[in-house]
């Protein structure tokens, strides 16, 4: 397989995650987009491992997910916190703040 | 036509088509489900490029815990279809837009880049040991300090989760 | 005794020192004994210094100190004394003398008599460094001294709003010339590097820088308009029938006898440049002829007595121009003098009717002074006689001079001069006859008040009085006799231009002729006056009455313009123009943040819906703009 | 090191006032009686040769702590030590709020305004050139008319545009040829030369709008009137005696020998800026009834006149500049002084309201013509000899129009004389109006008064002393 | 190494406090203490390293004596900011200690920027420097506002964190190697399009992370949103410690390559300056105000990354101490106000002389008035630049943009000196207060007057 079509693949997983933040007002979907914009990169890193052979970047694949799972944490408790308050998880109420 | 082009090709469409299926799903649940979804195709990926390991724990910590999790949130707030908070037409078209136009100008930026290909001869770089003594020799230091990036995130679980006093809007 | 002549200025600014600071602690009687007694020692001085040249003929600068000096620009602070300057020493000094002496009782009820003469020293002061000056600038410090003087004496009675107004006039209106003298003398020192008068004029014949006569005669003319200003000719002439607001014995002594010739000084001075200078100098003969022509048609209508006498004073310079731009400096000068005497005469003479009428200055409510004031009304009338140019009177001598010279250069500027000075006979004699004559018209208690002037006022005008009949024997006609002692006493200084020498025959037919006419014109003048009736003027006589309008039409061509503009400046290009481009910078900054601002709509989609535009079209930049 | 002192004398009074409360007005009086005499004792010095002063600063950037006092420097600094003590003499009486802040602002200002005139390195004098604008900018904004706070803050961001674009050219220039020293003047002199034409006329435009703002030259003075009017007199003082003069100083002393390739490309343009600033300053002085309005006007007609002759490019016209800076500054400061002084007796500074001066205050309306005069140069005054040789000056550069020029910039005497005479015979003449305070000069204004006087008679007679002075440096800047 | 060794052991210790002492100002107390000994470790680190820099656990670490003086540097404002805001900071909620532990992580995350060598580092120090700051913008939970900024942060901030990624994984697929000394064996002449897109993501990444244009938009709503004191904190050193990381990024890794990276940074630098002035004329509140502010100073702090010179490195740390001690300053008078409004400044000089006072310096730095620390640190970024060559323009502009900056800055002081009022204080001023205010103002000058104090220390 050339390098290209995982690259071009991931790119597009990449996007369809960018489109996915900004068509959604759920934040856990937007959230979830996010989480799959990372998944694309995993793909990439691996890739290119796999094209260099060399651990490092699969090792760093693990340390994308660490902190993905760390973000999850903090973000889904800031979501539940937000739902507390306002019973919803539409990002487009979010505008106290703003001009 | 071999098989492992075949696995390609279907994995890469079962990728694609479940992340579309994520962000047009109305609902919140099975947007969950295609992604755990495309996690899986990226999994199959993983294994053709003998990325064994990372497959698993990719199922294992993405699809297993983290998705779950997720699922869990949406449970809690019981979202569905109906609840679903829909982006006006516009706004989701401008969406659309946008990202596609990220989308081929990255393209056409790349499509000179670097031709190699990646052959299917296996490599062992994805086992568990050699992965193992990787990351216990020469990435120790940044395993140690993830741990502060877990600390600092119990403590925000801790900080933002416990439950206090009333929502009442103060100044600043 | 010629380097002693520091003293001559130095003598009136002590005086005005006395004067100027003790204004207000000083007895009136002090102030006018300081004044006077100042101006009679500088002329004791100045005697001296005059006999001395006389006999010498030399002519000495005396260097006081530097003034400027910047690298080639040298001008020192020194004084030239020459027949020339002398001769002006003496003229100022003495008939400044009298008219101390006649002001001491003349200003003795105003309260500001000490400060009058502070002015009047310091007025003298000032002409005095202008005649002394040995180079153009001192004579500019001068020339701009006297106009502050002028400006300060016309607004001497500050209340009246008028009178400050005329002030402000005179002084504008001598800064136009002055502007013309600056360049004059800028240009001068442009080509020349130096302004003194014994180096330019050495560099003018015979000196190594040569230039276009073209660039003489823009130097001459810049100069001249200099002079317009100074002495009152067309166009700059308005300001001094204005200038009449002032006291009458200042009209006498600044705006008749000396400030107002400055200007003929200043020409005969660089007579040397005029005469390189044809074009400018018929410009000034031109220029000297109109004038006298139309002063002379407007006094015939004035019935302020000092307003006529102002006017015939214009005339008067206008014929000394003439005589300067036909080329006969001398004879310009012999004028100056003579008309010094027999004006300055002339106008304290109405200065004492003034003072008898009460402050009243209208001819139209006098008549019969005479039979109250005799010694008034007989030094009026040889003042009379000598302008009007009756043979024997100093004033005949020096106008006929002037006549045929014009002649000798051409006869209609002659015949026109004629006509001038037949006019001038005519106004002075109906003034004359209207204020002296006749039976009085005015109130009775005015009538009761009539007397004759105390003995400080009348004791100059009979000084003046026997100058201006002698005065004219200094420069008899060539007919009369071949020696003219005031041209051989000039000569060293001032060679006029072109030849003056008449056929004799000739030069009796002219005399003869403007004696007659000029006899004829006082008869005239006596019928029109017998039985004054003053119904209000018609036709060219309106015309006249209103000095042909010129004041007014000044005022639509430059006055209101001038204001227009200005308010427009303001009004429009300023606050809206300018200072609206620069607020509205400012306008337009808090506008574009008011509007970016709006950006910022609080929804996080838009923000990263902007993020991911801008990471577009970086891309875009730095794969498809750059390479 | 006496340089030093000049300026560090203001400071540390200034701060002393800012603690003693009542006794400010003592401690300006005396510190700037103080700088008086040493700005005496350094003229009398650098009237021989210049004197200077540096010590290291920030060698890595390449400047360094210099201070540099030639002829012209001295003489300004002279100004500053004449014009400052007169202020506060006149102003003994008056009362201010605050007087600490008052006079502790008024001294740093001044410790501003001679840093500006000695510094010879250009990241100093742009410091100096700011923390003069700083105390000014308070003092308007505190103390100043009920406009203030947006005209004063237009003034303000203004000048700092101005000064922020001539940052910008002074580290390019500075960068031309880097080391210890890169910020000294002769570096940047020699940096600037060294540059192309085309350069040099870019780099002109960045230098001179800070000074052209300043001075002001004639599209960029709209701050100036309104500023002046809104201003507490003592301030407007400084702005228009003093500050302006920056203006003048640092064009002649960091724009010509810098940018001369620059200089001459644009010179005419500047000129004939210079003179249509002249007539429409003087044209619209002519309509203002507001005195502090008019004599801004006419302060933007001198200013007009001076640059046009700075850039004439001349000998006379530098060496008259310099002196007329002098003049201009007593001339300028005895007019506000009057000025003020009528405010505080009539209460208005409004001409159509004011009359009568020559007779309900005989001493100040001699004082008010004299000084008038001195502003339209009449002979024998100080006004002339400058004047006289800034149209000299201007009659000879080498311009092919410069008779036009002359005569152009002439027009500006002549309307002089019309708006000046409005003004005294709006205010000295007529009938009286009554004033609040009847009262002719106090001792302490008689005395202020005096010395503006003395000054302008004693220069306008014997100006020898002022010209030698400033001739080595017109001189210098000449070559 | 010692350092950051010191600081995560410090923030678990005070997270134990948190669990033995129950009241908050002897929390606070340890807190400054602990951070005062955290300073005194950097200074040991520094004494100890030599000039060479020294390299950790193969070639993750690359630590140089300029890394050093900076974490010392921004430990001190760090304690200086704990001392001024910590009445504050007991007041924003009840898990003081937990704050003072997040701010202590943060620190570790800034030595890691400061010293990193691998990606990896990067990337890490980012996370660890980011997810504290989500934390601390939502820890005021009972402010909504609070709560909001969080969010938002949090979503934008993962969001940038994936494009940060795709930078490193494309740079890594163009070099393999994840070591920024890898990096500079990358030619110019024939550089591979997925390095340059590498590059630009990773641009985009720092960028949005500094907040510059058009990544900015996070900025004014988290910096309005978060509790203030933790404002203070985010504002200055986070984003200093970022930036840092960015110039080692960009001058050493891609420093050969600027021709093709320097024009977009320049219209980025442009488009910052222009936003974040041009914005903050029209604001009301100072709080958001001095947000817009960061990011106009953001832009002038992105010419020290333009200019790929020495002067550049030194001009950062210049201009990261004096922007971080004044905005520190400030923030700390502004939590003394109730009202957050320029209204809320009205009349503050007859009430609180010295308040005010200070309150002008800090003022006038930000503005770059000579004398004061922001003059130098922008004189001498614009120097760098000018060096640099081809930036005229943009300094120019910069320079009028500044101009700007002074028509918003100066109207707190017009508010406080010109205007009258009575501005209410939540908290009265006490006299440790006003020394400190006056020390930091005192720096303030410091710097303004003798900057190779800080230069020096390189």
């Amino acid at each position: 397989m050339p390098i290209q079509y995982y690259l071009f693949l991931s790119l597009a997983l990449f996007c369809i995650g960018i489109m996915g933040t900004l068509m959604r007002r759920n934040a856990i979907i937007v959230f979830m987009c996010i989480e799959l914009m990372l998944n694309a990169v995993n793909l990439l890193m691996v890739a290119f491992s796999k094209m260099y052979n060399d651990a490092s970047a699969q090792i760093f694949v693990f340390f994308i997910m660490v902190v993905a799972a760390a973000e999850v944490a903090v973000g889904l408790a800031v979501i539940v916190m937000m739902y507390r308050k306002v019973h919803s998880v539409d990002i487009n109420i979010l505008n106290r703040l703003k001009h | 036509m071999s098989t492992y082009e075949i696995l390609f090709w279907f994995l890469t469409v079962m990728a694609l088509s479940c992340a579309l299926g994520v962000i047009l799903s109305r609902n919140p649940v099975n947007s969950v489900l295609f992604l755990i979804a495309t996690f899986f195709a990226i999994s199959g990926h993983y294994v053709l490029m003998n990325a064994q390991f990372l497959a698993i724990v990719n199922i294992i910590v993405y699809a297993g815990a983290i998705m779950v999790l997720f699922l869990f949130v949406i449970m809690l707030m019981n979202l569905n279809a109906d609840t679903e908070p829909q982006k006006n037409r516009l706004v989701q078209f401008a969406g659309v837009i946008s990202g596609g136009a990220l989308f081929l100008v990255v393209l056409a930026a790349l499509r000179t880049s670097s031709v190699n290909v990646l052959e299917q001869s296996p490599t062992d770089i994805g086992l568990i040991k050699n992965l193992g003594k990787t990351l216990f020799t020469q990435f120790v230091l940044p395993f140690e300090i993830s741990s502060v990036l877990f600390l600092s995130a119990m403590i925000g679980a801790v900080v933002i989760g416990k439950k206090e006093e009333a929502v009442s809007e103060i100044k600043n | 005794m010629t380097n002693l002549v520091w003293l001559v200025p130095l003598f009136p600014l002590i005086g005005f020192l006395i004067n100027g600071i003790g204004w207000r602690k000083m007895p009136k009687g002090a102030g006018g004994v300081i004044g006077s007694l100042a101006i009679l020692a500088s002329f004791a001085v100045s005697l001296g210094i005059f006999f001395e040249v006389k006999s010498s003929g030399t002519s000495t600068v005396v260097h006081l100190f530097d003034f400027i000096q910047s690298g080639k620009l040298y001008i020192p602070f020194a004084f030239q004394v020459d027949a020339l300057s002398s001769l002006f020493l003496l003229i100022i000094n003495g008939i400044g003398f009298l008219i101390h002496v006649y002001s001491t009782s003349y200003m003795h009820d105003d309260e500001g008599m000490v400060k009058y003469f502070a002015y009047l020293n310091l007025f003298v002061f000032s002409m005095l460094l202008l005649v002394l000056g040995a180079n153009y600038l001192i004579m500019f410090i001068g020339w701009e001294g006297v106009g502050l003087c002028s400006y300060l004496l016309i607004g001497f009675w500050f209340k009246n709003r008028d009178y400050t107004n005329a002030a402000k006039k005179a002084f504008v209106m001598n800064r136009i010339g002055d502007l013309g003298f600056l360049v004059g003398m800028l240009l001068i020192l442009f080509n020349y590097g130096t302004l003194s008068y014994n180096e330019f004029f050495g560099q003018l014949n015979g000196g190594t820088v040569q230039l276009s006569p073209n660039m003489y005669n823009w130097i001459a003319i810049c100069l001249f308009i200099g002079a317009m200003g100074k002495s009152a000719q067309i166009p700059l002439y308005t300001w001094l029938p204005d200038a009449m607001a002032g006291p009458t014995p200042v009209s006498a002594l600044i705006h008749a006898a000396t400030m107002v010739t400055a200007g003929i000084y200043m020409i005969a001075r660089s007579n040397a440049l005029y005469s390189l200078a044809p074009m400018a100098l018929n410009l000034v003969a031109v220029i000297g002829l109109a004038t006298a022509i139309l002063a002379a048609s407007i006094a015939i209508r004035q019935y302020d007595i000092k307003k006529v006498l102002a006017y015939s004073t214009v005339s008067q310079l206008g014929f000394m121009f003439l005589a300067l731009g036909v080329g006969a400096y001398t004879t310009a000068v012999f004028h100056v003098m003579t008309h010094a005497f027999f004006k300055a005469l002339m106008f304290l003479g109405s200065g004492s009717v003034i003072h008898a009428m009460g402050g009243e200055q209208d001819i139209r409510s006098m008549g019969g002074l005479g039979k109250k004031m005799k010694i008034t009304s007989i030094t009026f009338l040889i003042g009379c006689l000598a302008i009007a140019g009756i043979p024997g009177f100093s004033g005949f001598f020096s106008k006929d001079e002037i006549l045929a010279a014009t002649y000798a250069h051409s006869p209609i500027m002659y015949y026109l001069a004629l006509g001038a000075a037949l006019m001038t006979a005519f106004y002075m004699f109906r003034l004359y006859f209207l204020t002296f004559t006749g039976s009085f018209r005015g109130t009775h208690d005015q009538e009761h008040h009539l007397h004759e002037s105390p003995a400080a006022m009348t004791i100059p005008l009979i000084v003046l009085a026997i100058m201006s009949v002698i005065g004219g024997y200094v420069g008899l006609p060539a007919v009369i006799s071949e020696h003219h002692t005031f041209n051989t006493y000039l000569a060293s200084v001032v060679t006029n231009f072109g030849h003056h020498h008449l056929e004799h025959s000739t030069e009796w037919m002219l005399m003869g002729l403007s004696t007659g006419l000029v006899i004829i014109m006082i008869i005239v003048a006596y019928n029109a006056t017998k039985k004054p009736n003053f119904k209000p003027n018609t036709g060219l006589a309106k015309v006249l009455e209103n000095k042909w309008y010129v004041d007014e039409l000044y005022d639509t061509i430059i006055v209101r313009p001038l204001l227009a503009l200005s308010s427009a400046f303001d009004r429009f290009v300023e606050k809206m123009g300018i200072d609206g481009v620069v607020n509205g910078v400012g306008k337009t900054v808090r506008w574009g943040s008011d509007r970016v601002r709006l950006l910022q709509t609080g929804q996080v989609g838009f923000y990263i819906f902007i993020m991911v535009i801008g990471m577009t079209l970086l891309f875009t930049i730095s794969f498809f703009w750059v390479q | 090191m006496i340089l030093t002192l000049l300026i560090l004398v203001p400071i540390v009074a200034g701060i002393l006032s800012f603690l003693a409360k009542d006794g400010a007005k003592a401690v300006a009086l005396i510190s700037s009686i103080a700088t008086l005499g040493l700005a005496a004792y350094i003229s009398a010095a650098s009237y021989s040769q210049p004197m200077a002063w540096s010590m290291p600063w920030i060698p890595r950037l390449g400047a360094q702590l210099s201070l540099y006092s030639d002829g012209m420097a001295a003489m300004l600094c002279l100004l500053t030590g004449i014009v400052m003590p007169v202020i506060f003499i006149s102003n003994w009486n008056k009362e201010v709020e605050n007087p600490g802040g008052f006079y502790g602002l008024m001294l740093l200002a001044q410790a501003g305004i001679t840093g500006v005139f000695l510094a010879h390195d250009a990241l100093l004098f742009y410091f100096f050139w700011e923390l003069a604008l700083i105390p000014v900018y308070f003092l308007c904004s505190i103390w100043g008319g009920e406009k203030r706070i947006p005209v004063t803050f237009k003034f303000f961001v203004y000048t700092f545009v101005g000064s922020l674009l001539m940052l910008s050219a002074i580290i390019f220039l500075a960068l031309q040829n880097p080391g210890a020293n890169a910020y000294g003047w002769d570096n940047i002199v020699s940096a600037g030369m060294s540059l192309d034409p085309v350069t040099q006329q870019w780099l002109f435009w960045l230098i001179f709008i800070a000074f052209a703002i300043k001075m002001p030259i004639f599209p960029f003075h709209t701050w100036q009137p309104d500023t002046y009017e809104q201003s507490p007199t003592s301030v407007t003082i400084i702005l228009s005696a003093l500050m302006v003069k920056m203006g003048l100083f640092s064009v002649i002393r960091w724009l010509l020998p810098v940018v001369p390739e620059g200089v001459a490309f644009w010179s005419n343009t500047i000129i004939i800026l210079s003179i249509i600033g002249i007539i429409y300053a003087s044209c619209i002085a002519i309509v203002q009834t507001d005195m502090k309005r008019l004599i801004a006007y006419s302060s933007i007609a001198h200013m007009g006149l001076m640059s046009a002759a700075a850039f004439s490019q001349t000998t006379t016209g530098m060496h008259g500049l310099m002196v007329q800076m002098f003049n201009h500054g007593i001339n300028i400061t005895g007019m506000w002084l009057i000025v003020s002084m009528i405010e505080q007796r009539w209460g208005t500074r409004d001409m159509t309201k004011l009359g009568g001066m020559a007779i309900s205050a005989p001493k100040m309306a001699i004082a008010f013509v004299i000084i008038s005069f001195a502003n339209i140069g009449l002979p024998l005054t100080n006004g002339f000899v400058g004047e006289f040789m800034l149209f000299n000056g201007l009659f000879q550069s080498p311009s092919p129009y410069h008779i036009t020029y002359m005569v152009l910039a002439g027009l500006g005497v002549i309307l002089g004389a019309v708006y000046t005479l409005n003004m005294v015979q709006k205010t000295t003449y007529g009938n009286t109006v009554d004033m609040t305070i009847q009262k002719d000069l106090s001792v302490n204004e008689y005395v202020g008064l005096a010395v503006i006087i003395g000054i302008i008679l004693m220069l306008g007679v014997y100006p020898k002393p002022l010209l030698d002075m400033t001739a080595a440096a017109a001189g210098v800047m000449m070559p | 190494m010692k350092a950051i060794i010191a600081s995560t052991v410090f923030g678990v210790i005070l997270m134990f406090t948190g669990l033995m002492v129950k009241e908050k100002k002897s929390v606070g107390t340890v807190a400054i203490l602990l951070l005062a000994l955290l300073l005194g470790v950097n200074i040991w680190e520094l004494s100890a390293a030599g000039n060479q820099p020294q390299t950790y656990f193969n070639n993750m670490l690359r630590i140089d004596r300029y890394g050093l003086w900076f974490n010392t540097l921004m430990t001190g404002c760090t304690l200086l900011y704990a001392m001024l805001v910590n009445k504050d900071i007991q007041r924003v909620g009840a898990h003081v200690a937990e704050y003072f532990a997040l701010i202590c992580f943060i620190l570790c995350g800034i030595y890691l920027l400061s010293g990193y060598n691998s990606m990896l580092m990067l990337f890490l120090g980012i996370e660890i420097l980011s997810i504290p700051q989500y934390i601390l913008a939502g820890s005021d939970k009972r402010n909504l506002k609070s709560s909001e900024a969080s969010l938002k942060y949090l979503l934008m901030g993962s969001f940038s964190t994936g494009i940060l990624l795709m930078g490193i994984t494309m740079l890594y697929g163009a070099t393999g190697t994840f070591n920024i000394i890898g990096f500079t064996f990358l030619q110019d002449n024939l550089l591979s399009p997925l390095a340059l897109a590498g590059i630009i993501f990773l641009m985009i990444a720092l960028g949005f992370k500094v907040s510059a244009a058009p990544m900015h938009m996070w900025t004014p709503d988290v910096y309005d949103g978060a509790p203030t004191p933790f404002t203070a904190f985010m504002a200055t050193v986070v984003k200093a410690g970022i930036f840092v990381a960015f110039m080692k990024l960009f001058s050493v890794g891609f420093g050969a390559l600027s021709s093709h990276w320097m024009l977009v940074l320049a219209i980025v630098t442009a488009a910052t300056l222009l936003v974040g002035n041009i914005t903050a004329v029209f604001q009301q509140s100072v709080k958001r105000m001095l947000a817009y502010s960061s990011i106009a100073q953001a832009g002038f702090m992105l010419f020290a990354i333009l200019a790929v010179n020495a002067t550049a490195w030194q001009g950062m740390i210049v201009y990261a101490v004096a922007y971080s001690v004044a905005t520190i300053g400030l923030f700390a008078v502004l939590l003394k106000l109730k009202d957050y409004t320029y209204d809320g400044f009205n009349g503050l000089a007859k009430k609180q002389p010295l308040l005010a006072g200070v309150t002008a310096i800090f003022i006038f730095s930000l503005a770059g008035i000579p004398l004061t620390g922001g003059f130098m640190a922008k004189y001498m970024v614009l120097q760098a630049a000018l060096e640099q060559g081809q930036l005229m323009w943009l300094v120019i502009f910069a320079l009028l943009m500044a101009a700007i900056s002074a028509y918003y800055y100066f109207r707190v002081i017009i508010a406080m000196y010109f205007k009258q009022g009575n501005p209410e204080l939540n908290s009265e001023v006490t006299v440790s207060d006003k020394l400190l205010l006056m020390i930091t103002s005192i720096i303030v000058f410091i710097l303004g007057i003798a900057p190779q104090v800080v230069i020096a220390g390189i």
